[in-house]
């Protein structure tokens, strides 16, 4: 039995999906010459500033694609679903959005990307272009503390690339945005949730089981198991487990500001991920830590997956001011 | 010469014929502790290596053969396997650089060079549940193994066999899996277990 | 058997979420005093001013209280999941929103939502403020085209709160204001087809059942039933089935221009949107028509639903200016 | 006298028990042809009715508690069951302004105000398949009836189980339902039948 989906060919998939988002987003967006699985910026690239470069696999949308824009990313390298796109586009949009300033990788911290965009930058730099790059690793659930380089990259890699893609807008040096990136990483906060499993358009089968009325705490966003299978608890106790957790990993002081992301994994409806917030945002009053500002919606998904999570991002002054610049994407913006 | 260009393409093809059967049963292991794709990437694959040998004009060398494979698998793959197959392949094309055709010692020089490529590019060791635990046990069965072509390969492809269900007893320390800890004891490795099936296509169509 | 979701008290589900909204989006958003279902934008009204309420049964989010903010909706009573709120959020509303210059209520056609409104504004009357009403009706597959008056409003709502919001921005009379918004619902077409169920968070259990391989088309955004139930088609075929009724609607010339909606029902992924988008557009540059703009994404939903819908709104000068303007609500935003 | 305020609070209770004991199963009707949520409302306003009535102090007239409750149940509920039933009460409790407690002709003025308030407010017609379908048959066996207030509504309840039986066979042509066309036939309307329900539970309690 297939599962449910509006869908051509399975294979077709994210080459026609980049076609409607170019159809849609075609001021904003542009597909490289170089390759189509490329994504770049019509506003954004300039002589002088950083270039920002974003991917992974497809299948997580609006990340990474919905985020290349003005003051966010220069170009965003575009793989299978949950595959790692190869160097070659991750090439394309290197040569695309150099500005002479050098370019930032920044990705989710996954074997398959590494190796990809490291066989990209070392092309790269046969081109004498310098690139950078910054894994994200804001996936609490996925390695202990101790091994925190070890995780993975989830949907707090939305804050990280604002906070790296204003910095490059800002026209920091390479230096400058690589330390931002860095910094925006080793602050932001992720733990998630699943309900349901998801399903690859080319198998339309669920690509794990969960029982009836189990949930899995930690999951990845492609499915990867997580730490613990259990019964489907209340709202207000999945938010908790998840809070304890950031503030355990956070250490913040009363009065400092945070930026929180409730975000869904596809299938979760906004009204559940609001009464998550509600909870997200008593326990933060209640800690005396204030919310600078606060994301609710699907900002990084695993296609078809009920589930959410919830990211904090441990401001100080810069972040604050990079958080809340301007950025103009196809899927996002701030004003 | 016991291997030509066009059986290496034939032998390119029967791989494919394989991924594309074994799809869904290798997204299914991988499901227990990935992502629930690694049919699809193999298949899609060496579906695009057979296309990109087709295109490939009569004079061309095992090297021509293998370097083809090699990039043509990572531009439509990526993921993980792209690079480690790729590498794999660009290691393996020039182990046999300069030749017409293939000796019968190429055939512990390919695999092995396929087994460094991995190794090197994944910067994994044997034993932590990846397709090297596969590639490697193949790789010195290959070197220690005598006769033919199609007997090195045998014996490789028995113990790239066995190397991959051994794979189910051990911790992941790479990969997606790494993350598991205890919980992915018990599943064996997909990347382990489509590589076993290379080497036994291999062995089934060389010689 | 409870259908997993992440909520406390299913009873308790509308007004958490109402906490939560009103928590992440406090700088756009307050609640009324006279009602907690009343929430009204902190911008918008003002002396003068036609008042823009719309209004509905939760299960829709971000339709109806995302709407609400500067150049769009000036307050949305909120009712109970897939119930009409009753006539007290809806009079509040009225009074928060009543700048001298008359009040129009806009929302669905459904028999609860009209008497409860209706309600409202006989009680608004009785303060001696003028309110009237236009509902949306763009849900062709609900009635044929000689019982139009009597179809569903759905997605298309979307695009005609937008016209009549940014009328009333721009200081347009009553009279105006109504006749733009009457002319941008008969204007606006929408076709859905519903792939899996929903259920309500008080009940936890499916509110309607489907094959594993059916589709129902014309499933209205509460499960009502549509026009008639299949199997799952291709996803251009699936569009092509929707664009042939909308244009057969529409009745627009070669170098007209529309606004087009991809709209997903809760649980379909960006990626099935933007595949079908893909051939929305493809349709319409086959019939010569412009695509001014083109929104994708959930903005309008039924819960966890599976599905999506197509709109396109038929536009002309002034329903282009209008969709063009300007507007900052907590879910939506142009600039 | 036959009822008094007391027992028409003690009524309401009784009908918000039976409501919630019913939610699931008029939940299910109103899926095969609305939205599947008559029973939430119907539960949450007799609900709240039941609460309302609990904070009436002892010397409230019948016209009192029929107005508290019509009032409870349109602002907890809204729907389409809000309006509908808040004019009901409102009805009712005009039709039996002054008095102290209810004589035995005052059941059928009752009813009958109930199916009048219905009909006015959803301009609704007998055989359009709605809560009229049971509330109208009701209000005509009730006029017609003799005897005692339990008399009266058991003749009320009778033809109420009735009406709402018979709403399978009719197409809707009101509500949400009346989008269904042919479709809506073989169900009947959730709205009649909780309907037959609540008028059985008053000719159970009240008498
Ligand atoms: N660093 C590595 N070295 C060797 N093999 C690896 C490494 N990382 C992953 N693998 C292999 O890749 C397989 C997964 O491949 P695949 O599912 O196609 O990629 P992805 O993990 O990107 O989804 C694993 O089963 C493992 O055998
Ligand atoms: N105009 C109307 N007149 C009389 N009864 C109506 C009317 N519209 C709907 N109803 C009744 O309301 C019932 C549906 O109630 P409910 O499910 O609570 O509301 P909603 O349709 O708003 O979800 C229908 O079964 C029908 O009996
Ligand atoms: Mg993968
Ligand atoms: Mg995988
Ligand atoms: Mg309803
Ligand atoms: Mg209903």
């Amino acid at each position: 039995m297939q599962t449910k989906k509006i869908l051509n060919a399975g294979e077709d998939a994210v080459d026609e999906m980049l076609d409607g988002i170019l159809l849609a987003h075609g001021d904003v967006l542009r597909a490289s010459d170089g390759s189509h699985r490329a994504i770049i910026s019509r506003d954004g690239p300039r002589d002088g500033k950083v270039g920002l470069v974003i991917g992974g696999g497809s299948g997580h949308e609006p990340t990474f694609v919905g985020f290349v824009g003005k003051g966010l990313a220069d170009a965003a390298a575009i793989g299978n679903v949950f595959a790692s796109p190869p160097p070659d586009p991750a090439l394309a949009c290197v040569q695309e959005v150099n500005g002479g300033a050098g370019v930032l990788f920044m990705y989710g911290n996954y074997a398959g990307d590494v190796m990809n965009f490291d066989m990209a930058a070392e092309m790269a730099a046969m081109e004498d272009i310098e690139v950078r790059t910054v894994l994200t690793t804001d996936d609490v659930a996925s390695a202990p503390p101790d091994r925190k380089d070890t995780r993975r990259g989830v949907a707090g890699n939305f804050f990280i690339f604002k906070a790296a893609g204003a910095a490059a807008d800002e026209m920091m040096t390479l230096d400058e945005v690589e330390r931002v990136a860095r910094h925006a990483n080793a602050r932001t906060y992720t733990m998630g949730v699943a309900l349901s499993p998801c399903s690859l358009p080319q198998t339309r089968r669920w690509n794990f089981g969960l029982g009836p009325d189990e949930m899995e705490i930690g999951m990845g966003i492609h499915g990867e198991p997580g730490i613990e299978r259990g019964p489907l608890k209340p709202a207000d106790a999945i938010v908790d487990e998840m809070m304890d957790r950031i503030f355990d990993e956070m250490q913040a002081a009363r009065g400092d500001r945070v930026a929180v992301l409730v975000n869904g994994l596809g299938a979760t409806p906004l009204m559940e991920l609001y009464i998550m917030n509600r909870r997200v945002q008593a326990r933060l009053q209640e800690a005396g830590i204030e919310s600078h500002a606060t994301w609710v919606g699907n900002y990084c998904t695993s296609l078809e997956m009920a589930g959410a999570s919830v990211t904090a991002m441990h401001l100080d002054d810069e972040l604050t001011r990079l958080i809340d610049r301007p950025c103009h994407c196809a899927m996002f913006r701030v004003v | 010469m016991a291997v030509t260009s066009a059986d290496l393409i034939r032998a390119f093809g029967a791989i494919a014929d394989r991924m594309t059967a074994e799809r869904d049963a290798l997204c299914a292991l991988d499901g227990e502790i990935g992502d629930g794709d690694h049919g699809i990437g193999m298949a899609l694959g060496f579906g695009a290596v057979r296309e990109a040998l087709d295109g490939l004009d009569g004079g061309a060398s095992p090297t021509d053969v293998l370097n083809t494979a090699a990039r043509s698998f990572l531009s439509s793959v990526g993921a993980s396997t792209g690079p480690l197959y790729a590498t794999a392949l660009m290691r393996a094309a020039a182990a046999v650089k300069g030749k017409d055709g293939l000796e019968d010692a190429d055939a512990a020089a390919i695999v092995a060079a396929m087994a460094e490529g991995i190794a090197h590019r994944g910067k994994a060791e044997i034993g932590q549940k990846t397709m090297l635990d596969a590639w490697g046990p193949a790789a010195e069965a290959a070197k220690s193994a005598t006769g033919s072509f199609a007997q090195v390969l045998a014996a490789a492809a028995e113990a790239a066999h066995r190397g991959a269900e051994g794979t189910a007893g051990m911790q992941a320390s790479m990969g997606r899996a790494a993350r598991l800890g205890e919980r992915s004891l018990g599943h064996r490795d997909p990347g382990a277990v489509s590589a076993a099936m290379i080497v036994g296509v291999l062995a089934e169509t060389l010689g």
